[in-house]
């Protein structure tokens, strides 16, 4: 077990310390310099954005040599201090994200959870007979191939223009400030609902699938038939079936969540929720490029933990990783 | 008697219409005998062991009826059918190496299974325990997973399971086929001990390998292509043996202690037929070097001595021993 | 067990299973909407033809107007050209990096396989979306090869697991020695012994590659990322939600082309699974 | 013609290699020219490692493997492609072997195109029908055929006719027979013995003793990657001397007698293995000492053309 762990983690730091040279490496990459295009925009006379030039390499640390900057972006990471955003100036990085991040977990953890559960169990009940299968199924795969954005656009216009039960934009009522109170949780219940459905449905349609054809290939197995052979009753057949089926969806959570994040980016800018997708559009469109820079991150560090502790409950669930092959080699 | 048989004939749907496996089988099994189903690949032998225990498409049961102790087995209904599984009639299977669900513990598992038959496990443990050592099984298997077991002792979980509830008859299919020379002698000796220790009253074993069941059968059934060919005592089946293709198929075995240089052994011409559309009559018969007309009808699986069936028209047409 | 003869089983089967007609008439529909469309539109896909701006659809504007007067249905069959091409081009190069890496992990095994692997681990890890999106925001210009480029070059991972797999599975089989006995190079083998088993499974690959690169390149473009000197489908809801076509109702702007995309991407997954059925028949009835 | 000296395989398994697998420990025979030797032991043995290490499909991670003098692991490119032309192997599963979407005779284009490019069409043809009919089958109803349309037995037929298109003077039968069924496995097998009068020798590996006594002048007895006993057929089989051997003879189904009672020690299979003696687990008591548990016993020549490597011998 200890090596099977051992394993993940070592790819998880390779992971992280690839993520993050992409992730320094892409300004200094790209054609054009970054001080220069933010300049530009500040429609300045020549000789002030000389001087101006200046002062930003400098405090942005670009006028040390390469491997110098890449040496203080790691330093800088472990203190939390991801450089100041240009386009909310004065605020570092870091705060800017993390008043972001609660609202993202709030949005994806239920949805991305809840999507899992009932999209299994609904996956396996269709399996159970074939008038289920083809007509419920087909429904998991129209789901699973809606584009997110269009779906969180659909529900917005149906459910909040046509017949206005749901608010379309922001996490709570513009007339509101964040305070405990029912008529502001109701609120922020309200502007989450929308954004959830929409992530919720298209997710749960990829699992129903993937579960549905799972279940196939354990009931066909040999100790499934050997169950029947001895007169098991279906409900126990079908429980054992489950239970190693769930197990590849475990391992495909795991693998899922990048798509999951990028499915969160979007549906939240159709929603102008304040999380960190909705962040990285006004970042991109200010051409911020830390605040990029530190979105990037922070989603790179959410998907590793959160990949890492799904690799924990799969080797608490499945024996055999834990027990490792123990058979003899032929 | 334990088991009777008349007419059983189930046919596998396939796309290209309906491949007659197993063709009027009539056979009896005694209480107390171990009786071996022996033929080639292909002759029906798993088909017949299938039939008696989870008779599934695309198999379709054409005729028959099978009696076991006295009852008539609902060999299609499988809901009826399920509760005659495990209690009265039982099978270790041919893939009894991954047999046993990997993500659960092996006395959950037999617990789960008794429960849904409405045995306690509290109450069957103790001889649970008392039949795993007869198979060289230490107790603390009921708390490890199948993935820790050898190919051999899961084996030997699963024939310990399936006979558990000491069913009336038990199935092996083809099991000492994928184990070694030394593991095979031994599980042969348990299923013997099986039935003398009255854990089952009658026993079939399938193999393709004679040798086997020279050693622990009472009797021998020779299939072919779906039709019975013979049926006899153990020693009369390899000493004297009366069907064309059983004399043939016993004189192919190599034994130990014949060579090459010495006697050169013969095998049989030819091929089985292809059961989709069957030659009529005997189905040896483009293979049997005493065919002739009378052949063109289905020889009668018929007994010419105490406990010696054959289905071949050279029992009454031409003088008795050809 | 009697063996029937491989070629005719597998078309017969096609021929009936209704998921893959199903789908196939689906994709193909809109494959045939890219190519007749532009006859049927006089105009170009930013002209602006209706002086009233937003009106929906009529006889003479099938999809109906843009805010700006522009007609929806050119749009669309243009965005349907662009979203076709990202699909071929993105999905067709993720499995070809797929079947490379596939292929040499699988065949050499070893220390290869062993990289190669943790590679594909690596890059799965990474949610690839946002390096797409990182690397769009620096480039200035975009057209659609580009972007397409982007997506192959971050959607091989799943197709080289999968190939790795049934490599892997498939070089254990004897006639892969007997062809090394006959003095076969390596590559000789992978390509006139392997890879010809596997065309099915290459099939499927693609086709869910295909699917999946028209989903990326709509949310890129949804963004604001995609291509700037063309149209697309994701591109036309992005400037929809933009000009607050939710708010003044006007769904025929917005409607059209994420249908267009789920009907053609639902309809490849439907194929998909059909053909799956076709090439192995455990899954196909219950 | 084929020397083994002090061959191992040993495996890397688990992640980066952790733990060690031996699956050949030192193993050294010869076979000689038109001999029909027969490798026996049972799985998990290392006899079909054996094979492919002589078949240089997997190399040997030490020790010696000699074909008329040249070591094989030396061979490259085309002087590999010549030892191919001298040395062939036929696999266990007929229907593995072969390419399922491509006819059964691709093999032997793809023979042509290797070793024989410039051979006139019609002159290959007759050869290949020529050969086909040495190995019994009919080039009419063969040729042109998918491998599930022709029977388990044809299938190895045609292998063996591959064979011997290449000339070879020496085959590697790796437990060709064992899918067969009964009837049609005798003639294979006797095809096998026909072709050591064309002075091919032969390494038949098996698991069943019966074929191995009825087709080799000579045998090795493995277990466990070790050599066990090894020398004349008839004395093997006739005074087997190490347990193990005695062991399986005993337990082998025979048509003509009962099995003996020999008492078979089930549980050892699961016991870590000792130093010394591979055997030491699953010997029976009355035959094995402390000293078998940590000295690993050498292969002595007990009588001319039979060694046995076992400590009860090792003090004559």
């Amino acid at each position: 077990m200890r090596r099977y762990l051992g394993r993940k983690l070592l790819i998880y730091v390779l992971t992280f310390f690839l993520a993050v040279t992409i992730d320094w490496l892409i300004p200094r990459f790209m054609p054009g310099d970054p001080v220069q295009t933010m300049l530009s925009r500040a429609s300045l006379h020549a000789e002030a954005v000389e001087v101006m030039y200046g002062y930003y390499t400098r405090a942005f640390g670009l006028d040390v040599p390469v491997w110098q900057q890449y040496l203080n972006f790691w330093n800088a990471i472990f203190h939390g201090d991801l450089g100041t955003s240009v386009y909310l100036f004065p605020q570092p990085v870091i705060k800017i994200i993390l008043r972001a991040v609660p609202y993202d977990v709030f949005l994806l953890l239920p949805a991305v959870l809840l999507s899992w559960f009932a999209g299994n169990w609904f996956g396996a009940f269709a399996a159970r007979n074939k008038w289920l299968d083809n007509t419920l199924l087909p429904l998991g795969y129209i789901l699973t191939a809606t584009p997110y954005m269009w779906l969180g656009i659909v529900l917005a216009w149906a459910f909040g223009v046509v017949w206005g039960i749901f608010p379309i934009a922001g996490a709570y009522g513009f007339s509101l400030r964040p305070h405990l109170s029912w008529t502001f949780i109701g609120s922020v219940l309200k502007h989450w609902f929308l954004p959830f459905a929409s992530i919720f449905l298209v997710k749960f349609g990829g699992w129903a699938i993937g579960m549905r054809n799972m279940i196939i290939y354990e009931l066909e197995a040999d100790y499934s038939h050997y169950l029947e052979a001895l007169g098991a009753p279906r409900g126990l057949i079908r429980k054992y079936a489950f239970r190693n089926a769930i197990l590849p969806q475990i391992t495909g959570l795991s693998l899922d969540l990048g798509v999951i994040v990028a499915g969160a980016l979007v549906t939240e800018v159709v929603f102008s929720y304040p999380g960190i997708g909705y962040l990285i559009l006004q970042a991109i469109q200010n051409q911020d490029y830390f605040l990029i820079q530190g979105c990037f991150l922070f989603i790179i560090i959410g998907v590793l933990l959160a990949n890492f502790a799904i690799d924990i409950a799969y080797v608490i669930v499945d024996p055999r990783t834990r027990l490792g092959m123990m058979g003899e080699s032929a | 008697m334990s088991l009777q048989v008349e007419n059983l004939t189930v046919y596998y749907q396939t796309l290209r219409g309906d491949v007659q496996a197993l063709e009027k089988a009539t056979f009896a099994v005694a209480d107390g005998e171990i009786m071996g189903l022996a033929g080639e690949s292909g002759c029906g032998k798993s088909t017949l062991a299938n039939s008696l225990i989870r008779l599934v498409p695309p198999m379709r049961l054409v005729a028959g009826q099978v009696r076991l102790d006295g009852e008539l087995l609902p060999l299609d209904d499988a809901k009826r059918m399920s509760e005659y599984r495990f209690t009265k009639i039982s099978v270790i299977p041919q893939y009894a190496m991954n047999a046993l669900n990997p993500t659960r513990k092996i006395g959950k598992i037999i617990a789960e299974l008794l429960q849904s038959k409405g045995v306690d496990f509290a109450t069957i443990l103790p001889e649970l325990k008392r039949r795993l050592d007869l198979v060289e099984l230490s107790h603390d298997v009921l708390g490890m997973y199948p993935i820790e077991l050898s190919g051999g002792m899961k084996q030997r979980a699963v024939m310990v399971l399936s006979v558990l509830l000491n069913p009336s008859l038990l199935i092996a299919d083809e099991i000492t086929s994928a184990l070694d020379v030394s593991t095979q002698k031994a599980v042969a000796e348990m299923l013997v001990g099986f039935r003398d220790r009255e854990f089952v009253r009658s026993l079939i074993v399938i193999t393709h390998d004679i040798s086997i069941l020279y050693q622990m059968a009472d009797s021998i059934l020779i299939m072919y292509a779906g039709q019975l060919a013979e049926k006899a005592s153990t020693d009369v089946i390899i000493r004297a043996p009366r069907h064309p293709y059983t004399r043939l198929l016993i004189a192919s075995l190599p034994k130990v202690g014949v060579r090459y240089a010495e006697r050169r052994l013969s095998g049989i011409p030819g091929r089985p037929p292809l059961l989709l559309d069957p030659p009529a009559g005997c189905r040896f018969r483009d293979r049997c070097s005493m065919a002739f007309e009378k052949c063109m009808e289905v020889p009668p699986f018929v007994e010419i001595e105490a406990g010696h069936f054959v289905a071949c028209w050279k029992e009454f047409g031409a003088d008795a021993d050809a | 067990m009697m063996k029937r003869k491989v070629r005719s089983e597998t078309l017969y089967f096609a021929l009936r299973n209704n998921k893959l007609r199903v789908g196939l008439s689906v994709v193909l529909f809109f494959l045939v909407l890219t190519f007749v469309g532009p006859l049927l539109t006089r105009y170009a896909p930013y002209d602006y033809v209706n002086p009233l701006g937003a009106q929906p659809p009529s006889a003479k504007y099938w999809f109906g107007t843009t805010m700006f007067g522009q007609d929806v249905f050119t749009q669309f069959v243009y965005g349907l050209k662009a979203t076709f091409l990202v699909g071929v081009v993105g999905g067709g190069l993720g499995t070809l990096i797929g079947v490379i890496v596939g292929f040499t992990a699988g065949y050499r095994g070893g220390m290869v396989d062993e990289a190669l692997n943790m590679l594909t681990n690596i890059i799965l890890v990474i949610p690839t979306l946002a390096i797409l999106l990182i690397i769009a925001a620096y480039l200035k210009v975009r057209g659609i090869m580009t972007e397409s480029v982007f997506i192959g070059c971050t959607a091989w991972p799943w197709a080289a697991r999968a190939i790795r797999a049934q490599t892997f599975s498939l070089r254990s089989r004897d006639f892969v020695d007997l062809a090394r006995l006959s003095g076969m190079s390596p590559w000789r083998i992978i390509f006139t012994e392997i890879a010809p088993n596997m065309m099915s499974y290459l099939l499927l690959v693609f086709i869910l590659q295909f699917g999946g690169a028209i989903l990326n390149a709509a949310t890129l473009d949804f963004i604001g990322l995609g291509p700037t000197n063309a149209v697309s489908l994701g591109l036309m809801m992005n400037n929809a939600v933009l000009w607050g076509a939710l708010l003044l109702g006007i769904w025929w702007w917005f409607i059209p082309p994420g249908l267009a995309i789920m009907a053609i991407v639902g309809a490849l997954y439907v194929t998909n699974v059909g053909l799956d059925e076709v090439f192995n028949p455990k899954l196909r009835e219950m | 013609m084929l020397t083994l000296d002090r061959v191992s395989k040993v495996y890397r398994v688990g992640t980066f290699g952790g733990r060690a697998l031996v699956a050949v420990s030192d193993v050294s025979f010869d076979v000689r020219d038109g001999e029909v030797m027969s490798l026996i032991g049972e799985s998990g043995s290392g006899k079909s490692t054996i094979g492919r290490m002589i078949l240089r499909l997997i190399p040997a991670t030490s020790g010696r493997i000699v074909f008329n003098d040249v070591d094989i692991s030396t061979l490259k490119g085309s002087a590999l492609k010549e030892y191919y032309r001298r040395v062939q192997g036929v696999f266990q599963d007929p229907f593995s072997s072969y390419n399922p979407i491509f006819k059964a005779d691709r093999t032997f284009r793809i023979l042509r195109d290797e070793f024989f490019p410039d051979t006139p069409a019609a002159e290959w043809q007759d050869r290949m029908e020529s050969t086909l009919r040495a190995v019994g089958l009919n080039p009419g109803q063969v040729l042109g055929k998918f491998p599930h349309q022709l029977s388990g037995g044809q299938l190895q037929r045609f292998l063996i006719a591959r064979a011997l298109l290449l000339d070879v003077q020496f085959l590697v039968a790796d437990e060709i027979i064992s899918m067969l069924d009964a009837s049609t496995r005798v003639d294979v097998l006797n095809l096998l013995a026909d072709l050591k009068s064309r002075g091919l020798s032969i390494l038949f590996i098996t698991h069943d003793l019966s074929l191995g006594y009825y087709i080799s002048e000579r045998a090795v007895i493995l277990y466990r990657g070790c050599i066990m006993e090894m020398g004349a057929t008839e004395r093997i089989f006739g005074t087997p001397l190490h347990p193990y051997t005695q062991m399986l003879i005993a337990s082998a189904p025979r048509l003509d007698k009962k099995w003996e009672e020999v008492e078979i020690e089930l549980r050892g299979e699961q016991l870590e293995n000792v130093a010394g003696c591979v055997y030491y687990n699953r010997c029976p008591q009355t035959m094995r000492d402390a000293a078998c548990r940590t000295q690993k016993p050498t292969l002595v020549a007990v009588e001319s053309e039979h060694w046995v490597a076992c400590r009860r011998y090792a003090r004559e």
